[in-house]
């Protein structure tokens, strides 16, 4: 699997989801500085967490105007599988890649620490390697995750089963205790019609070392890397 | 033009007031100072020399109260590559790597405005760190505030944690540990002390020296504006009441461009292109070309109209002091210009210009084509006031009998109202605002053990690190409490396994003015000093904030201890987590029932005094190397160094940290009466989880180190027969419950 | 030459959509003690200059720039106002 | 009842403090080919409902909001309208 990585002026977490890369392909994703318009051909686009442009005006907002991304929109449309995290979400939300927006946590601050996640489905390029319903944990670093979205488009979403992951307690169980960011119906991650692209706020890239924060988020990249190879 | 450089009289700027005596002192020069100017530069001074002096000898940046002092701590060691004197202090931590690292305050400016002043606190200590060449790998903070009862301590809490999470998080470096105490004492005037560890290769570091005649000198990153104007000048004088009119002067940081200035600057130095780099700090471009020549021995010209501007209508003096965040002066090699302002300019920074060097020792700067300043360096720095200033030691308080001292009347509600207490109980609701788990490298997180362990990107290797200090031991006895300083924060790299190798410090004091104030720093630094030889603990780099104090009222001296370790093997590392039943648990060290200065006593009976617990540094070091060699031979499961509260919370706080219970008691024999042995804070102790314990105690004997067994992990309760039966869940909540519940309420 | 004209402009959460900082700030001002304030609502303004004369051409821009840039209309509103 | 007034508040920057988001907003429009732009300074702009029918009262207490919690009068100032 061929990966590209976009870096924004103020993306920080390329560093880590290019190691967590590595760790299941064997080999060095590429990076692709964000006023490159144009970029080798690759299997999977990635467009890392961090605080691009500062998160100044809204997160994400100023980095989806971007040379890059006009081509990420271009080759997504070509079913370029696009995976977004934290940021990233944030950004590919604002492309108008993925449906609904990332606001401001419900209670203002900025939350870094393990969360659950419920994994809705294994249907998909990015969780074919987990099972529906497995409970996952994996850290969260934002302050700006709390998912929303209109009530029809919540309804689509889940109609179609373009929900990827849940928030949710230990147990598996959805409610507001293990909602880090108050997101509607505790939605962490989701897909676009055709589960070509995905954004999560959660950061898997942080979860591939038993180590080093468990190895919950590896299985996303080994999904990828059964879908993609 | 060298020869007549001293010549060239600079000229006044349109509207320039005379320098009459209150200009003199709203500079914060004394007269005796003043003096010592005019004879160094033969006439009057402009305003911008005025402004350029006072800036050079504010206690800030001459250390002038401080110096003679700090020359007694300990700095050499083999390991050592850089002591004080540099942005950092530098440390081999092998296979061809350093560790850079510094504490710096950020007291006064969090107190005016906590968000702006906490997070510039963190630019800050982040570019003196990567301004070395390092890229940096974690912060810590060591932050004291009031009383939580005080009308303006919630307020504070909450803008200093969002402002040093508003700026780490966003530079992507991990925030891994710290400390957070609470006391009356702070009520006017907090400490915010920032941290920050990095990495380089021991053979690509920089230093500020200024080297080459006629190299460029630019400057890179941010335009220049009008903040933290007299910003050096004020963190150096006293509070009063209308400190808070000098509100304008508050720098407001922009983490996002400073990310950007740590990728330009790696990105040039990965070249060859740079001779010298120094970060704009206090009194920004002053001290920043100031230092950089004095220490290469040259001179320098600036062209101050080349400086990019924030604003219009600024003039030198403005530019000269301001302390507007996110800016570096760097000496090129010659004909680098283009290659460097290619590298800036992809990051979307600013670029200039601004001077050269010269061989005259002068700094000359001009402006609309005038000299407007013309000073000759070394005078500046070999005549700057040092001052051997009047200091009284405190005298040793007398011992309290642990007898004397009442019992709780009830064992489970004592320690529950001890874990629960402001300093005991748990920070998550801090640390959980710090992003601690970026770049991956987090092995040891904010309250999985004693001290932080990070991996060093590219290896197997840990880097453990910690901040302590224990400000009312200082305040009894400033001698002890600097010896506890360093041993407690020895004790914290050990208990993860790693080999402690230096110390950075924060010298937070009142007014060095006064001789009891003077005398607890000398006290301070004497104790650490022992300290530091006697555990092979050199001090690489600190930093010294005086005048702490409001209306009069100091501050507990809080010396700040930071503190880098390595462990060759991350693997090895353990935490405090009690995580398993079935396990031994074993007391380390030698236990007194030292309730003198204890937290126990503070609490439950609302006293503060007695002395504070002595340091045997012989025992600290013993017991310590043992317990390192124990874990190195992996027999540890679990370890925690005993300080704040003493046993038996330490005992819970592993407990609850890993969900299981422990069943103990007091060991047969015990001479001090139970409450002073549970709560005691005497120190070189450990508590030691283990599937291995009669090794550990024979090991221990072997090694004639003190070493008995309590009992035994497991079960849901942390049970001490007799005396206490608590359900984790109950000391959980109570412990985890006191700081957001506080930070929730109002009033 | 910049700064010719001076442009404000407000984004607004459009009606509907949850604003968590308003309805945190309405509940600290509760709690406060204000407990006359209602319903709260956070949005931005964002004041601009501009190297342009023609108030049409102007507002023209300033549209295509909240549109592009300043606000997600799936989720705001703007306004726009020309000042000298 | 609550809801009887209406109150908006702007808070902005002091002049010659630093603002961030200004300045990346302005850079970006730039970016984006927004030549025309100079010089961007973000503010917040804050709409609050308010159980009150003295203007003169209402006046005061929005003040004593603005200083208690809605500004940072350190680096912002801020006014107050009311409408309605
Ligand atoms: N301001 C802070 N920032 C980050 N972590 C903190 C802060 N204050 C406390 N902590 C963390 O909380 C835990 C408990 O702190 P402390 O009681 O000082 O530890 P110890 O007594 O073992 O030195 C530590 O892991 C420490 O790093
Ligand atoms: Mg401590």
């Amino acid at each position: 699997m061929k990966a590209a990585i976009l870096v924004f002026p103020g993306s920080n977490r390329e560093g880590d989801v290019a190691k967590a890369i590595e760790l299941v392909t064997g080999r060095k994703p590429q990076m692709i500085w964000h006023g490159d318009g144009d970029f080798e051909k690759t299997d999977l686009i990635v467009v890392p967490g961090g605080f691009s442009y500062g998160d100044y005006l809204r997160c994400g907002a100023m980095a989806a105007q971007s040379p890059v991304m006009a081509e990420v929109r271009k080759r997504a449309a070509q079913g370029v599988p696009v995976l977004g995290i934290c940021n990233g979400f944030q950004i590919v939300t604002e492309a108008g890649l993925l449906p609904g927006t990332l606001m401001r946590n419900e209670k203002l601050k900025f939350i870094c620490g393990d969360v659950h996640l419920r994994v809705e489905t294994s249907q998909s390029l990015f969780t074919n390697r987990y099972q529906a319903g497995q409970v996952v944990k994996v850290p969260v670093a934002h302050a700006e995750g709390n998912y929303f979205a209109d009530e029809d488009t919540l309804k689509k979403l889940e109609d179609r089963g373009q929900i990827a992951f849940r928030y949710c307690s230990s147990d598996g169980t959805i409610d507001t205790s293990g909602n880090p960011n108050g997101s509607i119906r505790n939605i962490a991650g989701v897909f676009n019609e055709t589960k070509t692209v995905m954004g999560l706020m959660p950061h898997p890239e942080n979860a591939v070392e038993p180590m080093f924060g468990g190895s919950d988020g590896k299985a996303l990249f080994e999904s990828l890397v059964e879908a993609l190879s | 033009m060298t020869i007549a450089a001293e010549k060239k009289l600079p000229v006044k700027l349109p509207n320039e007031p005379a320098i009459t005596p209150q200009i003199v002192a709203e500079h914060g020069l004394a007269s005796d100072e003043y003096e010592r100017l005019l004879k160094i530069m033969g006439r009057e001074p402009t305003m911008v020399e005025l402004g350029i002096f006072s800036a050079m000898w504010s206690e800030h940046c001459s250390y002038k109260s401080s110096k003679v002092w700090l020359k007694k701590l300990p700095t050499q060691a083999p390991w050592v590559i850089q002591g004080p004197g540099e942005n950092a202090g530098v440390i081999d931590i092998g296979d061809g790597q350093a560790a850079i690292f510094k504490m710096e305050s950020h007291n006064h400016p969090s107190f005016i405005e906590p968000y702006q002043g906490a997070a510039t606190g963190v630019g800050g200590i982040l570019r003196d760190v990567f301004t070395m060449g390092a890229r940096p790998v974690a912060n810590l903070n060591a932050l004291r505030f009031g009383d939580p009862k005080h009308p303006k301590t919630r307020h504070l809490v909450s803008g200093v944690v969002a402002g040093i999470g508003g700026y780490g998080n966003c530079m992507g470096i991990p925030t891994v540990g710290g400390e957070t105490n609470f006391h009356a004492a702070y009520n006017g005037n907090i400490l915010v002390n920032a941290m920050t560890v990095g990495i380089a290769p021991t053979d690509k570091i920089f230093y500020a020296a200024a080297a080459g005649l006629g190299n460029p000198m630019v400057y890179v990153g941010s335009k220049t504006g009008r903040d933290g104007i007299h910003g050096a000048t004020m963190s150096s004088t006293e509070f009063n009441e209308d400190s808070e009119s000098k509100r304008p002067t508050v720098q407001v940081g922009d983490p996002f461009v400073e990310k950007l200035l740590l990728e330009a600057c790696l990105e040039l130095m990965a070249t060859d292109a740079i001779v010298a780099i120094q970060d704009m700090g206090a009194a920004g471009l002053t001290s920043s070309s100031f230092e950089m020549a004095a220490k290469g021995g040259l001179g320098l010209e600036m062209v101050l109209d080349e400086v990019p501007m924030r604003e219009t209508g600024m003039n030198p003096y403005e530019l000269m002091l301001s302390e507007s965040q996110e800016r570096m002066l760097i000496v090129l090699k010659p004909g680098r210009e283009d290659q460097a302002r290619r590298i800036f300019e992809k990051w979307e920074l600013d670029f200039a210009v601004v001077g050269h060097l010269t061989d005259t020792e002068r700094m000359v700067l001009s402006w609309h084509g005038d000299i407007v300043a013309n000073i000759p360096i070394p005078p500046l720095v070999t005549e700057a006031p040092v001052y051997e200033r009047p200091w009284k030691l405190t005298d040793l308080p007398a011992v309290l009998d642990a007898s004397a001292v009442p019992p709780p009347k009830d064992w489970n509600a004592s320690l529950l109202q001890l874990m629960s207490c402001p300093d005991l109980a748990s920070k998550a609701w801090i640390w959980h605002q710090y992003d601690h788990l970026i770049m991956g490298n987090t092995a040891i997180r904010p309250q999985d053990g004693d001290a932080a362990v990070v991996r060093v990107p590219g290896g197997h290797k840990g880097l453990a690190m910690t901040s302590d200090c224990t400000p009312r031991y200082v305040q009894a006895h400033p001698e002890t409490g600097g010896r506890q300083a360093v041993a407690e924060a020895w004790r914290n790299i050990t208990a993860t396994g790693a080999t402690p190798l230096a110390v950075t410090d924060n010298m937070n004091f009142g007014n060095p003015q006064k001789p009891e104030i003077m005398g607890q720093f000398a006290g301070a630094i004497m104790g650490m000093a022992e300290s530091c030889k006697a555990l092979d603990f050199p001090v690489v780099s600190g930093n010294v904030s005086l005048y702490n104090e409001t209306e009069g009222r100091p501050i507990l001296p809080t010396p700040t201890i930071g503190a880098v370790g390595v462990i060759d093997d991350i693997g090895k590392t353990v935490g405090s987590r009690l995580t398993q039943g079935g396990l031994a648990i074993i007391l380390v060290g030698e236990t007194q029932g030292w309730l003198g200065q204890s937290i126990y006593l503070r609490e439950l009976h609302g006293r503060e005094e007695g002395a504070p617990p002595p340091v045997d540094l012989a025992a600290e070091r013993r017991n310590g190397d043992f317990v390192r060699g124990q874990i190195d031979a992996r027999r540890v499961a679990a370890c925690h160094d005993l300080s704040d509260g003493g046993l038996l919370v330490g005992l819970a706080e592993m407990c609850i940290a890993g969900g299981t219970g422990a069943v103990v008691r007091a060991p047969a024999g015990t001479a001090a009466p139970s409450h002073a042995f549970f709560y005691g804070e005497d120190q070189a102790r450990y508590i030691i989880a283990t599937g291995s314990g009669d090794d550990i105690l024979a090991a221990a004997q072997a090694a004639g180190v003190p070493a008995v067994q309590l009992g035994y992990s497991g079960g849901p309760s942390l049970v001490v027969e007799g005396l206490v039966s608590l359900a984790l869940a109950e000391i959980k909540a109570a412990h985890e419950a006191w700081l957001p519940n506080y930070m929730n309420a109002v009033e | 030459m910049k700064g010719e004209m001076k442009a404000r402009v407000h984004v607004t959460l459009k009606n509907g959509v949850l604003d968590p900082q308003g309805k945190a700030i309405g509940h600290s001002l509760n709690r406060l003690g204000f407990a006359e304030v209602g319903d709260v609502r956070q949005g931005k303004f964002i004041e601009l200059e501009l190297a342009e004369t023609d108030t049409a051409k102007a507002r023209a821009r300033l549209d295509e720039m909240c549109r592009k840039l300043l606000a997600n209309t799936v989720i705001e509103n703007y306004s726009i106002e020309l000042v000298g």
